[in-house]
């Protein structure tokens, strides 16, 4: 874990409200994991207090690249950031996605900015894996496939792609998901992920997810990121600890 | 010059005044790796209680204009698990140590001190009457005068340790509190615990927080606990260790001028857990530029 | 649609749920300027005692993490010259005048409530009984029930226009007051005055406020002052005010849904004079689009 | 009183620390007089809260000028406000000083940032009446001149001009003062105005004073900026009301 300023060389709007935000920052990017993130102080003063959590979206040498629209305050001042300024980051934090194991196929399941841990995943597994993506989106304009590969794509009001959620889309290419030795890596909205959770469950498909809370610290200290085990009842799981990614059977979402 | 930043809180010699405030550094692991502990006057654990303690369910923060809120609901690995897994770590650091104690009733704060004051790791208890996010057995102790009284007396017959009493800032006068406190044989009071608030989300138009209500904390309840500090410093003769919303040395400072005889850094430590070994440094710059030999002289230092 | 954002507090009906807060508004010449006093829920004056009062000696204000401190000490001009010099000017406005009333003993409540109720301009009273600024006949009224029980007893015979108690948030549980309030004949209660801080110089060592402690309010409170109007309006059947810290219409939404039936807007106003305009207009849009018809249904609207 | 989002056309640092901010506000611009103030709101956030005063600098045409160095937060984030960003400015507020009367040559002291209200009042002044100019400061970086006439200088480390305060400064050149029809016009820190009033007194100077307190509106509703009047002992003065520029023997300094 490091805490340090790193120099923004870039922030670039990629498409219509979603940003990218390049830092140089060595020591994070030559340690950082796929499914692992930053907590992020967007500001020295006292509001907004907290650090913002971000996904570690890419990775290029020195480079670390950050993705995300404008929810409210915090990203609004990072959408803003001048080039040549620097921001305080503090990472990589959490535990990364489980890349092994006995899989042919990694299938990227994503909704609107749940794409953001994905394009250093493909990165990371190219060559390695064969890599299948599956975004969807309210409508056209929150399907993000920025740097993925081999793209299916939904969108609920059928601007593009297949007219209904990802999982529905999942649903819909089932024979091709069980021809293939999979596992499944996904990220997205909390809905999104309750109906790809019994989709994997009836299916007894393996699924790792990165879950997202509110956070304060990012490293155990607060105990503010709780979530609930389904394994373990006497205690919570930590989000940004024992997470950010979970195995989907593990974890109440 | 010799810049000496010791401070005492009792018969406790602290070697400055930073302490690291129960809830917001764990016991300690995490944020060792951001901050030298052996530099730190004392740091406090999470607060303790008998049995091992799930907490509040999620969502349990969310941040304020200024300031967080939390329901954490003292989740906590139990005195037991503590001393078994948790010490050994903390034995490696030179840093005094301050445990921390929640109870639901005053026998379980007794039987808490009973176990710990064994470990001679640990030298002095924070009894946290003032937590306001759990409440069992019916009764809020911090807000009830005998309750306070009742819970210093008895764990003063427990242990021979300094004992801090944490008082709670939701209180019309929070010196008489402290007097309590003193009369049944604390040797100093920290103040404060954080303030009850919510927010709700305006969609949903539920509560944030699912425990509903949570504990106000951060640079926005600073005046409010400066005020409360002073109030104590005003009325009672009793180390003050001063905390609510301190964000660098300045604030440090201003707690000692209030009558702080040392002071808690919480929030901050969420959002720069470099932060207290920094501000002890700066604390030294300005004990040498200032001409302050002794920075225990600025305890109580107000002019009015 | 056709929205309705009327309220009722007792008796009263407001247009809106807008109302701006005693001593953040003067009496309404200056802010007139920036937004049209005909268009909001209501105005409450500076507080107004018998005898004019000079206030506290300077510096009354400083600034603090997402707030401010205020020790003006209830400079007004007195319920006399109030009446000659202050009245033909609201006159001329068709918005709801209420009168906050502040004294240093019971008979003065009850002397300006009996002399300005003739006044027709005026449509209601808010007793402050909670100014943390003053300290007069050695009674601090807000931290004291049978204080608050009397006072709104008496007053209430003084008049036969709605009586709002404006409580004090520096007490262990304000819902006991609200109940006292109500037990007495009041039609409502305002939450929160401003909780009591303070701020240092670091360099000298003196208050920042010659007065040593002040109010604080602006949004670091918000959290404070929202869980204060849960508080009341959980236990007590009675109209509550929101006040603290509002900065935007969402601010408001809030409020209502813990528990208000209207707001007053204080700081903000220093801010932003034109922002209570801007606050209904953006209520309106905000009812339009989420299909409320009646804001007043977002009263306690709250779900647990 | 107008609020208005006046475009920033400029931020220069005048000399070492001095930063002039050029916004264009032609509706303030067009009235406002020497002497008065705007209520500058340096942020969106919550933090810092309220607006902070400056007086006027300058005015050219539809542009307005404040001239401030870096105290804390506010200044800071008005020294950095980019070309083409928007301020929320209020104004004109206040009093501005009373220009008429029957002197021949205004004396201008001041201390420090004190000099920020006289470009305007200088500009405004010029050619009708005579102007000389009495500028202090702790050394000679703290002495302000820009766009003063007639300027002798004073600090009190002698790193330039006259080594000592600037009413020090007035006293030595008393037989000049005397010898003409003068009224003074000052600004600046509280000890320097204590000085310059039992100077002013002693030999019966008249003297205008812009003086500076805390202050939460600007414009008189919140009742934060009291002064104690010499004159009227029920009730305090407000500095954004009443003043901020009083006759020196009018008010407790
Ligand atoms: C481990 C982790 C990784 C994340 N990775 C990314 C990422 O790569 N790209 C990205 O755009 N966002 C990501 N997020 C979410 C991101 O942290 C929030 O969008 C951000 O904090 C919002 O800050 P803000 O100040 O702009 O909005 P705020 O003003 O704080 O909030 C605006 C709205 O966003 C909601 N919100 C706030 N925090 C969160 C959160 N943690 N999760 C979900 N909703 C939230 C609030 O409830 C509110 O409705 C991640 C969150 C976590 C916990
Ligand atoms: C009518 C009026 C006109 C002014 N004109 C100018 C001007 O033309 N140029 C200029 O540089 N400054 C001027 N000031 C002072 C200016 O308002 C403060 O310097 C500014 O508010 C500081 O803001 P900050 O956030 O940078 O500092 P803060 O963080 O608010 O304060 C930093 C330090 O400055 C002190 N300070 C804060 N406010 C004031 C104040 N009002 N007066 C004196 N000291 C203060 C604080 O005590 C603190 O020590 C004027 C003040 C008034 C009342
Ligand atoms: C997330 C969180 C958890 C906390 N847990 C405890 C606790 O277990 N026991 C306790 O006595 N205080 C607890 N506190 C209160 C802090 O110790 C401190 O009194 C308070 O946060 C005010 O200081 P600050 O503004 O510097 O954070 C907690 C505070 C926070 C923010
Ligand atoms: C400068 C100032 C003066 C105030 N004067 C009064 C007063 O005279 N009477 C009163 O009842 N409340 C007074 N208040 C309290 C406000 O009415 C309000 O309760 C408080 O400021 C919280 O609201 P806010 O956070 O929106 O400002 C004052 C507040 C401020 C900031
Ligand atoms: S965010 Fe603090 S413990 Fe996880
Ligand atoms: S600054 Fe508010 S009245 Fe003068």
């Amino acid at each position: 874990m490091f805490i340090l300023n790193a120099p923004v060389e870039e922030t670039i709007e990629i498409d219509n409200r979603i940003y990218l935000l390049k830092v140089n920052a060595l020591e994070i990017s030559s340690i950082i994991k796929p499914g692992q993130f930053l907590n992020v102080r967007v500001s020295e003063r006292v509001s907004p207090l907290l650090r913002r959590p971000f996904s570690v979206c890419d990775v290029d040498g020195e480079h670390l690249y950050l993705m995300f629209n404008i929810m409210g305050e915090g990203t609004n001042i990072l959408a803003h950031k001048p080039k040549g300024s620097e921001i305080d980051i503090l990472g990589p934090l959490g535990n990364g996605f489980n890349l092994g194991g006995d899989y042919k196929t990694a299938v990227i399941v994503a909704g609107g900015l749940g794409a953001a841990p994905f394009p250093y995943f493909t990165r990371t597994l190219t060559g390695k894996k064969d890599i299948l993506s599956f975004i969807g989106g309210r409508s056209k304009d929150d399907v993000i496939t920025y740097n993925l590969k081999n793209v299916k794509e939904a969108t609920e009001d059928g601007s593009r792609g297949f007219k209904g959620n990802v999982v529905q889309l999942l649903e819909k290419n089932i024979e091709l998901l069980k021809s293939k030795k999979i596992k499944i890596f996904a990220c997205g909205p909390t809905p999104m992920l309750r109906a790809l959770k019994s989709f994997c469950i009836k299916n007894e498909f393996d699924c790792e997810v990165s879950t997202e809370c509110a956070m304060a610290c990012g490293f155990g200290i607060c105990q503010g990121c709780s979530i609930e085990s389904i394994t373990e009842q006497e205690k919570y799981l930590l989000v940004c600890k024992d997470g950010p990614v979970f195995n989907i059977k593990d974890v109440v979402i | 010059m010799n810049i000496d930043l010791s401070v005492k809180i009792g018969s406790l010699t602290l070697r400055n005044p930073i302490m690291l405030a129960s809830g917001t550094v764990g016991y300690g692991n995490e944020i060792s790796e951001f901050t030298d502990l052996n530099k730190l006057g004392a740091i406090v654990t999470k607060s303790l209680s008998l049995k091992p303690r799930k907490g509040n369910p999620p969502q349990r923060i969310t941040e304020t204009p200024a300031g967080m809120l939390n329901a954490i609901g003292l989740a906590n690995v139990g005195v037991e698990v503590f001393l078994k897994e948790k010490i050994p770590f903390l034995k490696k650091f030179d840093v005094p140590l301050v445990c921390n104690i929640a109870a639901s009733t005053i026998e379980e704060y007794v039987e808490c001190t009973r176990t710990l004051t064994r470990e001679e790791t640990i030298k002095a208890f924070e009894i946290n009457i003032s937590c306001p996010n759990v409440r069992e057995g019916g009764l809020i102790f911090g807000n009830d005068l005998n309750a306070v009284a009742k819970i210093t007396d008895k764990v003063r017959s427990a242990t021979d340790k300094p004992i801090i009493i944490k008082l709670s800032p939701n209180v019309s006068y929070i010196a008489t509190f402290a007097k309590a406190a003193k009369e049944n044989g604390a040797d100093a009071v920290s103040a404060i615990n954080t303030l009850v608030g919510t927010a709700f989300n305006i969609i949903t138009r539920k509560p944030k927080l699912q425990n509903v209500t949570g504990g106000l904390s951060g640079p926005a309840i600073k005046p409010v606990a400066i005020a409360k500090v002073l109030e104590i410093s005003r009325e009672v003769d009793i180390p003050i260790i001063g905390i609510g919303g301190i964000m660098d040395w300045k604030d440090v400072i201003e707690f000692m001028i209030a009558g702080s005889s040392a002071v808690q850094i919480g929030t901050l430590n969420f959002i720069d857990p470099s932060a207290p070994g920094k501000i002890v440094k700066d604390l030294e710059g300005y004990c040498e530029k200032m001409s302050v030999e002794k920075i225990s002289s600025l305890t109580a230092s107000y002019i009015l």
